[in-house]
């Protein structure tokens, strides 16, 4: 148990600091993470690649900073960019999800044509996984691409395609071999979003905003050599692509901000005689999550050692998603009742505090719990996977399970 | 020795439900929210009809002169129908605090206006409940002044009942002069929620009963809440069942799945309860005076509890499906949100009724 | 809603009072729950058959009472009796299961010889229903009884055997038909304990008493004719009994005086510099649980309505177990959260409150959780049977399920 | 930069673990229980071959002066396996109370005894965490007078660390004149609670510190109790793992069902964490010590609260067998009943953490 850095990698967080003194008033306005990236942002996305705080482990060939991985210094760089309140480098689905997958799966061509442009904002993408009829079921998924030609036609719906109104880009899962067993029949496809016979409609969710769209395919064509891997195994390329994701959820730092706001609004609203933070009942409500959110926090750093030393937390990582979702949630919740009746005020309304962050986090959390894999698939997992449980047995009349 | 529904209060709860599945379907609910105008005249004039308005004043007022129990029966249908309707305030607390609290005068004043849908009034007792800093009334030598935050049943009332720092209660009419309106905005775009300013306005007190009306009044709309999220919440678990009943996923419809089975067996199992222990508090504001206000206090924070459960759990049954606007189900999930603060959140009314008890001072 | 009762029921709670009056001093001492009742309670028990507070429904030719079945006045038996502590009739498995089972599928013969004796309190039974390998999915014993002549032969294992110690008779679920499917192939036997190769063992549980006992059976000859209904119908006689074994569960009356011996703990013991009542943590969670005894009070009402007409309350009744378990399981638990450092003590320990008696009945609540149907089963009754949700669908290999 | 265990520290838990699986099986532990004496001289020995009772004492005293998360993962171990043996005031606060707060003489005089389990120590801090009637030790011109429950580690002990009304602390010798020792029954047969009652006991005060070294042996007190239900909690999952493979019923091993595999997964997504909070605790003691009030408070109480769920959880998994003495599961189950209690329980916990925030006064 070591918790502090060594000389290298306190010689680099120096580096990180310099750089942040000399370029900080270079950086956009308003952080960089608008789904459009800014000129000014995409100018910033450069200068980061440049010096490696952004795209560090991308190969050089490909537009990246070419870096070793080092687990350590990437935290160090997200640690002092947050500390210093200036944005880091973009995040996207197109850089978390779609260019880790080509770096893998992708054919030379591939890498080359569209990494570089990802990385630096100049190309946005979306994901076409989830439909409507398939959610926790993913396999299962409907929309068809058949052969005609040189080319794919595709017809369908997908669902939750976040940044499909901005987006260049897709990609995309399609079944193009109906006949086979279901996690066999799927094609991953790359295509531009201004194809002919695209339409994208915004999905309003509870929160009263549309963050996520309906995308629906009619007679789309797609030149056959827009794969990503071979036919029939989109599955798996979809796969590696959803282990990069599982990634991206449950960052304790914007749980522990979340957190200390809740504590500020406590220890300054007051109710009835007195502050909140003085109401006994939502005082210990507070201290049990602390508790949970330092537990979270240091389960974070054992997973991040075990990352650096190239292992695997096991269970410590398998659990994140489930427990961070839900305390995320419960944080929101505590803070609308602290606010009592002004909790529930939204949408602008007098007296509004925070600008209705809290019940918009409150709803939208509970969207989190739900996507990317319910609580309920990520209690099989764990059970499953985690602690080595028995696989639910086939059914009578059924073929297999995801 | 009868604890149940006779066959008139269920069919006054059937024909209210019924009247919203036809008239007020989600379809309705969703126009009415989008207008940002959370009430609406044709529901209320349909509402009208079946007598809703005038449930608990006398027949001598154009009444039909029912129990809190018919109330809450009433209210239940509203809340399993997200109606976008007045209800707890402008039917029962403001009804109820001229029945109790009036002069004759104010009686035959309003009484009838109120029995036949005329008028509506709101009710503005938040502070009763719960100092704020920043909101309070005080009156002073037959004048209001002061701010009223979270008036309930604001829209379109022509009447405010207000109470004042000492919680005795006002009649003030919509046009009085120095009265200032503000609506709230909320997650719940199906009720109505409103800020008055008071700036010399005449008052009109309410001569009977003082502070104890308004308790009287607080425990009947805290029943009522309790009522409401009661419909909202078993319009909830309803639909969760028949969402898992028809969604595949995996071969088999998810509702087979036990994870997803015993998420609704939960919900059932707390909520269930819920039904009687609503009946008996409504049951006691009329019969059992002794017990009303500690079992207001019972219902409410307890159905605020059990309510957040399942629309939590209702949701995460239907997937995304019930995260979208698609489905429509986060106006049962807002409706009990609003419901779960007003009057008191759950911590206030336990501590509350630790104090009916005589179990701590004060 | 009228909770009132009718001149009827009025007249009958006063002739119950006069009762009381002129009989208490007969009553035994200690109350009529022990497994063996000595003669005082026989006596009294005979008492009130005569007078129709116990065995009221039962008909007069099997010795009972004979009443036309009353819910209401069964009501103001229980509580009258229970407001003047004077022991009610006997409760026994004999009393709510075999009798009630008996009376729907016996013969005539065994009607004769066993009711009267059984509900008098003089034969005593034990249940030989579940088994070490057959818990949840009872259906699966394996207890064997195989043809000998005129006698079955039964070897095998029951557990859970509560009064087995004491019992004169058991009425017990072997295998008969090994070949048959295994809902059909189970027989319903009565049986003397007396009958060589039977042994019993105490089964000490986590509490640290034996309230239960394991039952070994070697060569145990039962003649042919000690079957209650057919051959291999033995599975549905045992459901009928079951059904009377589930309204013995979750007596509100005995939750209320639980929580009332709580509040009053909270009221009188100390901690730190105060009562623990003003322990605002403590006392918002005995709110809650008042709150949700409250609502259990008035949902066995409604029950209670609802049988009184003819009708079943549904959802309402299925509920009960799980929700009254939990229930008391948490009450012990706030108590011993209360009592603190204090709480822990236990067997006589100096300190120790109430005897241990919350120590105690906090485990073997969280027994009676698991016993009887654990919770898991509980569930899939609600969703299954109460909201009408699909069955698990049958597996590959499997047959059928409960 | 390593948030994770050395492989020395490793060993030292797997060594413990190991002796204890081979010479402290459930088998040995029923046997102590059964004999109602809990504590055994045998594992006692066993555990000072492995230099627990030095674990951190000094070397210059003869113990191997580790550090609290190494005391941590031993406490870890002894919880794992029901150890019917000393720890966390034995080897843990009273030495570290002597080293903390004793005089050169009163180091050089017990701490290698204490290092050798030649001789160990109880310690009696319990109404310094908590006041209770009937409790109490007044310190007076050198004499000690009272009572004090609850002193940990009681059995066999030739040494009493006591605190005092003022939370100072005595060293009290066993045989000293006017003490009498009366055993404390509890849930838990695995671990020793007594009473002292003290009639003018000559008082052999620790000079250094005073109530500031009661503050950090309470401390580390809460960090082992956190430690040993991580440990008892993390083999009751197994234990509920291991046994759902293997019970087979509707022809499956019920740990297929999505029931008893969901509740094996709350059950470690809750525990998981935990053992990253007990680390940085103990760590957080000896090297952030300005944190370590607080993380003791945070790792004791959460532990207390994800504990008590992971042994109701478990028993529930074994079904009727987890509730007999069979499985033996309640000896796990019983363990963390009492490390709850103990030092503080979990809402008096979370109102200190408050305390040492600032965020309320006292």
């Amino acid at each position: 148990m070591d918790l502090t850095y060594s000389a290298e990698h306190q010689a680099f967080r120096r580096e990180v600091l310099v750089f942040l003194e000399t370029h900080r008033h270079a950086a956009p306005k308003g952080g960089g993470a608008a789904q459009r990236p800014s000129a000014g942002a995409v100018a910033w996305q450069k200068l980061l690649i440049a010096h490696g705080y952004a795209a560090r482990t991308i190969p050089k060939e490909y537009g990246g900073y070419g870096a070793a991985p080092d687990i350590l210094k990437s935290r160090i760089i997200g640690e002092e960019f947050a500390r210093a309140s200036v944005p880091p480098g973009l995040q996207s689905q197109g850089i978390s999800m779609l260019v880790p997958t080509l770096l893998e799966l992708g054919t030379e061509e591939q890498k080359r044509q569209w990494i570089g442009p990802t990385i630096r904002g100049e190309v946005i993408w979306c994901q076409g996984y989830s439909e409507p009829g398939s959610g926790s079921d993913l396999a299962s998924l409907q929309t068809r691409a058949t052969e005609d030609g040189d080319d794919f036609v595709i017809n369908g719906q997908k669902i939750w395609t976040s940044t499909a109104r901005e987006a260049d880009m897709i990609f995309c899962l399609v079944r193009t071999e109906p006949d086979k067993a279901k996690h066999d029949g799927i094609s991953y496809l790359i295509f531009s979003m201004k194809t002919p016979g695209i339409e994208v409609r915004p999905l309003v969710t509870m929160t009263g905003h549309a963050e996520f769209n309906e995308t629906f395919f009619t007679d789309v064509r797609v030149p056959k050599y827009q794969i990503v891997g071979k036919r029939g195994q989109g599955w798996f390329v979809a796969n590696a692509t959803l282990k990069h994701e599982r990634g991206m959820l449950g960052d304790p730092g914007q749980l522990e901000n979340r957190f200390l706001a809740l504590a500020e609004l406590m220890r300054n609203e007051t109710a009835g005689d007195g502050r909140i933070m003085d109401n006994p009942i939502l005082r210990d409500r507070l201290l049990r999550l602390q508790a949970e959110l330092a537990a979270m926090k240091f389960n974070g750093l054992r997973i991040l050692s075990a990352s650096a030393n190239g292992g695997d937390a096991g269970l410590a990582r398998l659990i994140v998603k489930l427990q961070a979702c839900e305390l995320a949630h419960q944080i929101s919740a505590l803070a609308i009742d602290a606010l009592g009746e002004l909790g529930v005020l939204y949408d602008g309304s007098p007296h509004l505090r925070a600008h209705g962050a809290w019940q918009q986090a409150y709803m939208f959390q509970l969207g989190l719990i739900i996507g990317g894999g319910t609580a309920q698939i990520q209690k099989n997992i764990i059970a499953e996977r985690g602690l080595g449980m028995p696989r639910e047995p086939k059914l009578a009349h059924e073929g297999s399970r995801v | 020795m009868e604890f149940g529904l006779s066959s008139e209060q269920r069919m006054l709860q059937d024909a209210v439900t019924r009247y919203l599945a036809e008239q007020s379907p989600l379809r309705h609910v969703r126009d009415i929210a989008a207008a940002a105008k959370p009430y609406c005249p044709d529901v209320a004039a349909g509402l009208a009809d079946l007598g809703v308005p005038g449930v608990i004043i006398p027949a001598e007022f154009g009444g039909i002169g029912l129990g809190l129990l018919e109330a809450a029966l009433v209210a239940e249908a509203l809340g399993h129908g997200v109606a976008p309707a007045h209800f707890a305030a402008a039917h029962v607390m403001a009804p109820l605090a001229i029945m109790l609290g009036g002069s004759d005068a104010q009686r035959r004043a309003w009484l009838p206006k109120l029995a036949s849908g005329e008028a509506t009034a709101a009710v503005a007792v938040s502070q009763s409940v719960e100092r704020r800093d920043g909101s309070g009334v005080v009156a002073k030598d037959g004048w209001l002044d002061g701010t009223a935050l979270f008036v309930l049943d604001a829209a379109d009332a022509a009447l405010f009942v207000v109470a004042d720092n000492a919680a005795a209660l006002h009649l003030v009419a919509a046009d009085a002069a120095g009265l200032t309106q503000i609506p709230l905005t909320t997650i719940d775009k199906t009720r109505s929620v409103g800020e008055l300013r008071l700036t010399g306005v005449k008052a009109d007190p309410l001569p009977v009963g003082g502070a104890a009306t308004t308790r009287r009044i607080i425990d009947a709309g805290r029943i009522m809440l309790a009522a409401d999220i009661l419909g909202a919440g078993a319009a909830m678990i309803e639909q969760a069942v028949a969402y898992a009943g028809t969604r595949v996923q995996f071969g088999r419809p998810i509702g087979s799945f036990q994870a997803v089975k015993h998420m609704c067996a939960d919900m059932a199992a707390a909520l269930e309860p819920c039904r009687s222990l609503v009946w008996y508090a409504a049951h006691a504001f009329d019969h059992a005076p002794d017990e009303a206000s500690l079992m207001a206090c019972h219902a409410k924070s307890h159905l605020s509890e059990v309510g957040r459960f399942v629309a939590r759990t209702s949701t995460e049954v239907h997937g995304g499906m019930g995260f979208t606007d698609l489905a429509g189900l986060h106006y049962w999930f807002k409706r009990i949100g609003l419901d779960r603060q007003l009057l008191g959140g759950p911590e206030l009314l336990r501590n509350e009724a630790a104090r009916l008890q005589g179990w701590i001072a004060g």
